[in-house]
């Protein structure tokens, strides 16, 4: 017993020692601290994983050049397992322990809609990786959330933009295939909601799930259903499944996908029933291709070298949104120092910022700030990626 | 397309999947008939068999069907493992503890799958071409022929083992009565052994039919198993053509239910029709009689 | 009886004790956590420690406490409490629907009815578009307010929720010590016998779902009013199955033993976060070794230290008395 | 008090029961014999509503009962006990005694839950009334004890005990003096002779030849599912049926001429 206790106050001293000395290693300068929440392992590990990568491969970077103004940034991250309730939890850690001066994260809107209250109260601003339009802005309101801003481009704008192709190629009547996720539902609501515009008939409306193995069914319906076109909404692997059964089921319809595909994964596993697939993606991913004079062209390879060189795996959309928010939040804290309220005025004055989602124009109105032209229309041929003239 | 084209469609649909489904409810049957433990982690079998074929093709560049057959393989042997470690030492617990061990299983399988291949998911090339394969009004591709013909092929193989050798008859003795069996010198420990064994091996066998369909990665075995259980249970849990059967009916129902009622509610009416017959034919399609002792 | 109300009591003291010593709403939160699922679990254990009943669906109704609180408050404009009331009555009467013929069946085809109940509710939730806000989930859930305090931080949101588990905790502890509670605990050890004794087997495992639906309505509830928002995602299989987690390390048939389970598994992984990929392995691991060396969970554990302990005591004082 | 007219109960194609029909008047105790295997057991699960049978009736107290459950039955007024005492384990000697007085007790759910004084009021009365059916069955020292800790001969007894709890009518007892060692049976047959005063009829399944004829006003003697002598003990160890369908089994036939 005695022995015990003399281990116990042993272990103890030890432990402050250590603590004190590491205390005293204090740097010159401040560390500015940065808190991310990332769906990194769980449902969504294929988004939060190059997210992940791609922000620690950043602030390894700016670090080594010196960080923020002579502030080296300590980033901090935590995984939310694709659980809303973690989200929260870390969102709160970061917040009142780990006192970051601002927030990325999350990957999902799910897991982002879940830590939106709190960040709104702590008044700290969240530059999330996630697409939905209801992160931003109030559903019932209609309000711009005032501390929240997002990187990824909004589903309305994918829609806008396979709407102008399909009108341009004549097509009357579409099919909708959704995945019942948050991702596949929001937009599934843009596509309904834009499609009277375009004097659109949405001749067929199906839906799966994310775990489904086989949609030919959903498919035969739409191939009765006299459809020219059918767009498929949902992330990578189901789409896939999508492409391949429709080759299966020999139907000749043109296929048109969402953003959520634009990775060269998907290619690998559609295989060649990915030919002719035609998507709206960002433009890294047909970076090569682009004109010179494109003002994202240097940014986007220049991303996708030093990425590839580090992981050696491909880069994908969903790394550059967090590129895209890691980039214009370090920009926001340079100019306006440590001081959450300025970070925040300054991430709304973004102007003209080139970053792999497009370019940003951010105002107090707007806190996405991308247009359509965020998006090139893209197309498969030969197992690569070719821009639709 | 005429209305008896997308029928005939939505039929060779459902039984694609079902044949899948169908060689994983074997694999849950074969299991409860020698232990009367539903083991949840049948589902991670089909995911093993799947992703080892897909490490093996590419990377080691062995011709396909060897690394089908390998992955077969070494997934049947990782049932032999998990049986030894996992099962043997709590066989006689209760159903709570057995039904938490594999489930806790399941989730070991998972998550040592994710160390070793990632998250990411993989898929394999068709067995033989892809060119859909025109049949009556409706079409079906190579694969799927695969998968019914692999099905077909593993139930045949399945009856003759359990009707005409001697370690089949030893395996259905061990259904019928434990303790008699042991009485007549059969090694029931043995049995129970070569049951994960054989049923891993079926999952695995499932697992590389239906991948190049689709796709798999870690999380892939999870829902195919449920869907399986469902079709054993739906079959009468223990009964063999039953488990075929229910995996076939839980197929046809859904790709049905797609086509004709809700695609979102799919999953839903698979349920469905399980929790219906739970309660109108709770010992499932082919047994006559629940016994109550 | 008495050692379960000195419990109770130690429980009462830690929480009302805790605020002295933590500031955080980091830590605040994870507290809520702990009470929200300890709430489902203490329901759960009643079902299956005490009536011997397998439950994996049980995330579903934690799911519909959760919806018919979230539909009552954003559509109808309800407020909170009563909303909460009738989720509560609501989600107890759908569990008495599904409950009739789903708990004439044993074991396995149980654990498979209800695992079917927890998908098909959770697929209800991502279709019902209209009602649900589908996949993407409905916020603006407004909080629970009384006159004129408003349980919006994490404090206040503590003691609300610590303040229904030390109830709910109670309530279950003069249940367990009581007729019905005999009544349950001999169902659970032979079901044959306690018929024979005149218990109405079906109809004490039906009143057991009911009240574990319940609590977990009651624990949805809360969840809803503390996040503001609901999503299908955490009301899925592997909720239920971490669910029944807690219930089996921290002990079935013990209602502290549940408690501690629930705390384990809510916390270990914020000290744990340096696991990350090994996190599954980790809990898939702990799942199997519990069950194969402490088939009563933690608090089977901490009853044979316990007895030990006294035993030895006892010994010692033997020669000296 | 009971009558069966014309049992039949099969379990595949074995027929375990065949035709069985007899009476038993009120008061008697009546003994249930027969070689093993022969459906007494069956019978008795018959009886009390574990199982069901293929075809004919059960009347207790000229009431129908074929069909009811197990508790409804127990409602009326039948109890039992096991072939293997199935006394709750993991619940003290005390706790099992208390689950007996379930018929007894008037407290449902939310008396449960919230303990009003009138059910703390009958859980008194209840514990008492345990304690004094503890001390009649001599197990008052053990009643904090785990009832999974008993001896087997002590486990007969609290389970025979906690059927008595319910003040049944018509008691059905499976072998109760099996795996018991001399003493114990005499004790048991002596508190069985008591039970005959208290105007309880019993039915009793029993090996121990010695007992049975002892204790039992008539016999019924089954045999592969049938019915094959009823009577006296007396005449039950004349019968000739009786000894041929025992024939083979050296020590029956010697006990039964005893």
């Amino acid at each position: 017993m005695k022995k015990l206790a003399l281990t116990a106050v042993l272990t103890v001293l030890v432990g402050l020692v250590a603590i004190s000395v590491a205390n005293t290693a204090e740097q010159a300068k401040e560390t500015y601290k940065i808190g991310v929440v990332l769906d990194i392992t769980g449902p969504a590990s294929s988004l939060g994983e190059p997210e992940k990568q791609t922000l620690g491969m950043l602030a390894e970077e700016l670090n080594a050049k010196g960080g923020i103004n002579g502030h080296l940034i300590e980033m901090i991250l935590y995984d939310n397992e694709g659980d809303e309730a973690k989200s929260l939890i870390k969102a709160k850690k970061l917040i009142e322990q780990d006192k970051v001066l601002a927030l990325i994260g999350t990957s999902q809107s799910g897991t982002t809609m879940a830590i939106v209250p709190t960040v709104t109260a702590a008044q700290i601003p969240l530059v999330s990786c996630a697409a939905s339009w209801k992160i931003i802005r109030d559903p019932e309101t209609k309000k711009t959330r005032e501390w929240v801003f997002k990187t990824p481009q909004s589903d309305s704008l994918a829609v806008t933009k396979i709407f102008d192709y399909l009108q341009k190629k004549g097509v009357k009547k579409i099919a909708i295939m959704s995945v019942s996720t948050g991702y596949g539902d929001s937009g599934r609501a843009e596509l309904q909601r834009l499609a009277p515009n375009y004097k659109f008939e949405i001749v067929a409306d199906e839906r799966f799930a994310p775990t489904d193995t086989d949609m030919s069914a959903q498919l035969t319906k739409i191939k009765g259903s006299g459809a020219e076109a059918v767009i498929c909404w949902a992330i990578r692997d189901p789409s896939a499944v999508v492409a391949k059964n429709m080759k299966q089921l020999g139907m000749k319809q043109m296929l048109i996908m969402s953003h959520g595909v634009a990775t060269k994964k998907f290619i690998e596993l559609a295989g060649d029933a990915s030919e002719g697939i035609i998507l709206p993606a960002g433009k890294l991913i047909v970076a090569d291709l682009l004109p010179a004079t494109d003002p994202q062209k240097k940014v986007l390879i220049d991303y996708r070298n030093k990425f590839e060189a580090k992981y050696k795996t491909p880069v994908s959309t969903f790394g550059g949104h967090a590129y895209d928010a890691f980039t214009m939040l370090t920009d926001a804290i340079k100019k306006a120092g440590p001081d959450q309220k300025k970070i925040r005025d300054e991430l709304e004055k973004v102007k003209g910022f080139p970053g792999t989602g497009g370019i940003f124009n951010m105002g107090p109105d707007d806190h996405e700030g991308l247009t359509k032209d965020a998006f090139m229309m893209v197309t498969i041929k030969n197992g690569n990626w070719e821009l639709v003239k | 397309m005429e209305w008896y084209d997308q029928l005939l469609q939505y039929l060779i649909t459902g039984i694609t999947t079902g044949a899948v489904y169908a060689l994983v409810a074997l694999g849950f049957s074969i299991i409860y008939n020698s232990t009367e433990i539903i083991n949840f982690a049948q589902g991670e079998f089909v995911m093993l068999g799947s992703m080892i074929a897909v490490s093996l093709f590419p990377l080691l560049g062995v011709p396909l069907w060897v690394a089908v057959i390998l992955a077969v393989a070494i997934t049947a042997l990782i049932g032999l493992i998990f049986e030894r470690l996992a099962i043997r030492p709590v066989r006689n617990g209760s159903v709570i503890n057995l039904i938490i061990i594999t489930i806790g299983g399941s989730i070991l399988l998972k998550g040592i799958a994710v160390l070793i291949w990632g998250k990411e998911s993989r898929s394999l090339p068709a067995f033989t071409s892809t060119e859909p394969i025109k049949f009556f009004g409706a079409t079906l591709s190579g694969q799927s022929l695969w998968v019914m013909a692999g099905t077909l092929l593993a139930v045949i193989l399945l009856h003759y083992f359990y009707e005409k050798t001697i370690t089949g008859k030893a395996l259905r003795a061990c259904a019928f009565n434990r303790k008699a069996a042991r009485l007549c010198g059969i090694s029931v420990e043995r049995m129970v052994l070569f049951s994960f064994g054989l049923s891993a091996l079926l999952g695995a066998f499932a697992g590389v039919l239906i991948t190049p369909i689709t796709y798999t990665a870690w999380d892939a075995g999870t829902m195919l198993g449920l869907k399986g259980f469902c079709a054993a249970i739906l079959g009468g849990i223990g009964s063999n053509p039953g488990a075929v059967m229910g995996g076939l009916v839980i197929g046809i129902v859904e790709s049905l239910s797609a086509g004709y009622l809700s695609s979102g509610y799919k999953d839903a009416f698979a349920f469905l029709i399980l929790l219906l017959m739970l309660y109108l034919r709770p010992a499932g399609i082919l047994k006559k009689k629940l016994e109550k002792v | 009886m008495k050692r379960d109300w000195g419990i109770w009591l130690l429980l009462c003291a830690v929480v009302f004790g805790m605020p002295l010593f933590i500031r955080s709403p980091y830590y605040y939160s994870i507290l809520i956590f702990i009470a929200i699922y300890g709430i489902v679990v203490l329901g759960l254990t009643l079902l299956m420690g005490y009536a011997g009943q397998v439950s994996l669906g049980h995330a579903g109704f934690f799911g519909l406490g959760a919806y018919f609180s979230a539909i009552l408050t954003v559509h109808l404009h309800l407020n909170p409490w009563p909303a909460m009331g009738i989720a509560l009555i609501a989600t107890v009467l759908v569990a008495f629907i599904l409950g009739i013929p789903t708990l004439r069946l044993r074991g396995h085809y149980l654990a498979i009815a209800t695992l079917g109940l927890g998908v098909v509710l959770q697929i209800i939730f991502k279709e019902e578009l209209e009602l649900t806000g589908g996949p993407s989930g409905m916020g603006g859930i407004p909080y629970f307010h009384l006159s004129s305090i408003t349980f919006s931080n994490d404090r206040k949101y503590y003691f609300l929720c610590w303040i229904f588990l030390i109830i709910l905790y109670g309530l279950s502890i003069n249940l367990v010590h009581s007729r019905i509670g005999r009544a349950l605990r001999s169902i659970s050890q032979n079901q044959t016998a306690a018929g024979s004794l005149g218990i109405n087997v079906s109809w004490f495992k039906l009143l057991m779902f009911g009240l574990s639906a319940g609590y977990a309505s009651l624990a949805g509830s809360l969840y809803a009013h503390y996040l503001t928002f609901v999503n299908p995602s955490p009301f899925g299989f592997m909720a239920s199955v971490k669910f029944m987690a807690m219930v089996v390390i921290g002990g079935s048939s013990s209602l502290w033993g549940a408690l501690l389970g629930t705390a384990l598994l809510t916390s270990l992984p914020e000290f744990l976060a340096v696991l990350e990929d090994y996190e599954m392995l980790v809990f898939g691991a702990i799942l199997i070794l519990v069950m194969m060396f402490a088939p009563k969970g933690l608090a089977g554990i901490f009853s044979w230290i316990y007895q030990t302990i006294r035993n030895k005591v006892k010994k010692q004082d033997a020669p000296a008395g | 008090m009971l009558r069966l007219d014309e049992i039949a109960k099969s379990f595949g194609g074995l027929k375990a029961l065949d035709q069985v029909g007899f009476q038993v008047q009120p008061g008697e105790i009546l003994g249930l014999i027969g070689p093993n295997g022969a459906g007494k057991t069956t019978l008795f699960n018959v009886i009390s509503g574990i199982l069901h049978p293929d075809s004919g009736k059960v009347f207790f107290r000229e009431q129908n009962i074929t069909g009811l459950a197990t508790h409804q039955i127990a409602k009326l007024g039948l109890c039992r006990t096991f072939q293997n005492p199935a006394i709750f384990e993991e619940m003290t000697v005390l706790e099992n005694l208390m689950a007996g007085y379930h018929l007894q007790g008037r407290s449902g759910f939310f008396s449960a839950i919230l303990k009003p004084p009138w059910e703390r009021k009958e859980e008194r009365s209840i514990r008492e009334r345990a304690m004094e059916m503890l001390s009649e069955i001599g197990l008052k020292g053990s009643a904090q004890a785990g009832a999974g800790s008993l001896s087997f001969g002590k486990m007969r007894m609290l389970e025979l005990g906690r059927a008595l709890c319910s003040h049944p009518e018509l008691l059905l007892l499976d072998e109760p003096a099996a795996g018991l060692n001399h003493n114990e049976t005499e004790e048991l047959a002596e508190y069985i002779g008591r039970l005959r005063s208290r105007k309880i009829t019993i039915i009793v399944i029993e090996h121990d030849m010695s007992l049975v004829m002892d204790l039992s006003d008539r016999i019924v003697v089954l045999d592969q599912g049938r019915k094959i002598a009823e009577g006296a003990p007396k005449e039950i160890q004349r019968d000739p049926a009786v000894l041929k369908a025992y024939l083979g089994e050296e020590d029956w036939i010697k006990s039964l001429r005893r």
